[in-house]
């Protein structure tokens, strides 16, 4: 461990602003991204699902 | 040899064989990318010698020279995808130009990001006309410019084909945009601070930038991956064997 | 159903292969099926018209037998030209939904450009009397803005006179014409298919019992 | 055969349509004509931002006219004509790009000359400016016209285009401001000549089979 305590290595010799915010908006953005990506395909496997019901309604009306 | 590679391609490049076996791959791929990432990331931040130099602000290194490689490697990927679906109108090239895309831009936002954070402590401002952090915006830009193209064209096939003839055209102008920029720089400024010189660095900083570059790339394919099976389940989504599948 | 390849065609005598072929042609429009299964076998001298509601993917249809629409299942194939190596485009002639006349240029200018782009020379001892034929005899040199819609598409349906191509793709072609402008087009399709040429067309109206139809009803297909 | 008809086509069009060549020329103008307007009128500083300036000016001049390449012949159909022929696509195409910058391009190149000596650019500067932008500006044209024939069925067609294309201009800007600048400051400047003009063959070969593709996609192709 390069630093000799857990509060160095936060200050990281006064660049810890710049280097946790850095890291912190990459974070959040890849976050974000994997989120939304996650969100799209529920939704896709529920369109999935759905069209098949209602095909399968229609089916049996007819 | 050949023989392998044309049956992988016919393999891969039909989006049913795609949906299974991306399906069968992704559980092993998101925790493998994940572990990487950490492990290279924290192994710089924490346990890498502080640069005799600029003390401990190049550990942002480890985040933005791997977001710039992968972004460029995804334009790259782009522009191949793109030649493919339009030479042999493959339906995949065009739902791999759909994945790649959105991760790509947020990879090379963050490469921008981060390298205008780190510019700060070491230039004193956050924004230089760096050939990089340049050459990485006009990045941005083009990556923009196929996800508007994206959009604004209503069926998804054509706009997958569109996508594909602007990322090849695009692709052959990244190189030349590279080599415009940094010629640019030297006629402007002579040839400024380089930040750190990947080659001239000492071992212990090299090893993890390498794994958090895997660690991003590894990433990056399972965000495609998974981005491209949501693609092929709203294409798709009246077909038969997607339900047995999805069942 | 025989399925033409280049190979399978070397011993058949090329005349008696059909024109066109299409076989299980599916297309669909933003989620809305708009023919499946559809297949097609025309020969020459036929006169065929694609029918069907507004909406049913008539103008779809003859776009992708044009070449235009590439988002398509199936095949659509031209076994005589695929058997004899040819680009079957040489062959056709597509009269699309708009005219396809700029305003700016006078009949005779776009019909200039057109017949470039089919790369043979036609001189105008060709396009005067075509146009003549059509009622348009003083209109040559008249900026198409002049000229009323109907009098647009008699421009635009010159080119059944002026350009001689063995398939015809007309889509709409009786729009906006008057009476006696759908019975010279009428004569001018029967005379076609007559000696030997093949025409498709899209329209609600059937001038002939002759004519074999292609009827898309929101998904399924009657071909008769 | 169909390369010198569209020529002579798309020259009697524009005669019929002035307005198409006039605008971008007067929009050249005025947009350097603000920027004494915006930064200042002192020569010193006017000489040094003078190519640039008239290089964007042109770039955008080109940008905005390049956009009506399609659109009329795409409403009236006769883009559909164009599609369907037998000729290969290139060929029209090619003889588009080249009557829409014979039309539109080449005034601007004329007229560079002297908005450089509004600008107070140094007078050695003024030769390589006009070459500069007699190599760019078809280069311009021609890129430009790739990203038209993606977006020509496209409603929001303007700032799409823009959004497409710009970033595909930097080179030729980056090198054509750059001999300005070279020759302003007495440098020699054949080398980067030569790259404006290596960049306007690779263009002037290859957009026009980008186009036609281009043209095929956006037409359902």
């Amino acid at each position: 461990m390069h630093f000799e305590s857990f509060e160095a290595f936060l200050q990281m010799g006064k660049h810890g602003a710049y280097v946790w915010s850095a890291y912190g908006i990459s974070f959040v953005l890849v976050g974000l991204n994997v989120a939304l990506a996650v969100r799209a395909q529920r939704q896709a496997k529920e369109d999935v699902k759905r069209f098949a019901r209602r095909e399968m309604a229609d089916a049996n009306k007819s | 040899m050949w023989q392998t590679l044309t049956r992988w391609y016919h393999q891969w490049g039909s989006p049913r064989y795609f949906f299974q076996y991306s399906g069968v791959l992704l559980p092993w791929l998101w925790p493998l990318a994940v572990l990487t990432l950490v492990v290279g990331v924290v192994w710089g931040l924490a346990f890498a010698p502080a640069d005799y130099q600029q003390g401990n602000s190049y550990r942002i290194i480890f985040i933005h020279v791997p977001a710039a490689s992968a972004a460029l490697l995804g334009y790259i990927a782009m522009g191949v995808a793109g030649l493919v679906g339009l030479v042999w109108r493959m339906k995949m090239a065009d739902i791999m130009i759909k994945a790649i895309a959105p991760f790509g831009a947020v990879l090379a936002a963050i490469a921008l990001i981060t390298g205008a954070i780190w510019g700060k402590p070491t230039w004193g401002t956050y924004w230089v006309w760096d050939a990089r952090l340049t050459s990485m915006l006009l990045m941005l830009f083009l990556y923009l410019g196929v996800f508007a193209l994206m959009n604004a064209i209503p069926d998804p096939r054509q706009a997958g084909r569109a996508a594909s003839l602007l990322s090849v055209v695009g692709v052959i102008n990244v190189v030349i945009v590279k080599y415009s920029v940094e010629w640019w720089q030297s006629l402007h400024q002579g040839s400024t601070l380089k930040v750190v010189g990947e080659s001239a660095m000492p071992s212990e900083m090299l090893a993890p930038l390498l794994i958090s570059m895997l660690g991003i790339y590894l990433f990056f394919a399972c965000t495609v991956l998974m981005r491209a099976r949501t693609e092929i389940m709203v294409r798709e989504r009246k077909s038969q064997w997607l339900r047995e599948v999805l069942r | 159903m025989a399925c033409y390849t280049a190979a399978a065609l070397k011993g058949t005598l090329v005349t008696e292969l059909p024109l066109l072929e299409t076989t299980d042609l599916y297309c669909e429009r933003d989620d809305r099926v708009l023919f499946s299964a559809l297949n097609w076998r025309a020969v020459d001298g036929e006169i065929w018209q694609v029918a069907g509601v507004n909406g049913a993917g008539k103008t779809t249809l003859m776009r992708i037998l044009a070449g235009l629409h590439g988002f398509f299942d199936g095949e659509v194939r031209w076994p005589r030209w695929l058997a004899q190596q040819q680009d079957p485009r040489q062959h056709f002639l597509y009269l699309g939904h708009k005219a396809g006349l700029r305003d700016e240029l006078t009949p005779l200018e776009n019909i200039r450009w057109w017949t470039s782009l089919h790369g043979d020379t036609v001189d105008d001892a060709k396009i005067f009397p075509a146009l003549a034929c059509l009622g348009l005899a003083g209109y040559e040199t008249v900026p198409c803005a002049q000229l009323s819609a109907g009098q647009k598409r008699r421009v635009a349906l010159s080119l059944l006179w002026i350009m001689n191509k063995v398939v015809w793709l007309l889509d709409e072609p009786f729009t906006a014409l008057d009476a006696d402008g759908v019975t010279l087009i009428e004569n001018r399709l029967r005379e076609h298919a007559a000696n030997g040429g093949l025409v498709i067309y899209s329209s609600h109206h059937r001038f002939d019992d002759a004519v074999r139809h292609v009827r898309l009803a929101l998904g399924e297909v009657e071909v008769a | 055969m169909s390369f010198r008809a569209t020529l002579k086509r798309e020259v009697v069009l524009a005669w019929r349509r002035p307005a198409e060549i006039i605008n971008p020329l007067f929009f050249f103008v005025m947009v350097v004509a603000m920027f004494p307007l915006g930064v200042s009128p002192k020569a010193d500083l006017l000489s040094v931002i003078a190519p640039g300036v008239v290089w964007v000016a042109a770039l955008l001049a080109v940008l905005l006219s390049v956009e009506g390449l399609f659109r009329n012949d795409f409403e009236a159909g006769a883009l559909e004509q164009m599609l369907v022929a037998p000729t290969n696509l290139y060929v029209p195409c090619l003889a588009k790009i080249i009557a829409h910058w014979l039309l539109t391009g080449l005034p601007l190149v004329l007229v560079a000359p002297l908005l450089g000596y509004m600008l107070h650019l140094p007078e050695q500067a003024s030769m390589t400016l006009f070459l500069g932008l007699l190599l760019g500006t078809p280069t311009l044209t021609a890129i430009g016209a790739i990203g038209v024939s993606l977006t020509v069925g496209v409603r929001s067609g303007g700032i799409l285009l823009a959004l497409l294309i710009l970033p595909l201009y930097v080179p030729v800007l980056v090198f054509g401001a750059g001999a300005a600048a070279y020759a302003a400051n007495g440098a020699p400047v054949e080398g980067l000549l030569a790259i404006l003009a290596a960049m306007l063959l690779a263009s002037l070969t290859l957009a026009p089979a980008a186009v036609a593709a281009g043209l095929r996609i956006s037409n359902g192709g």
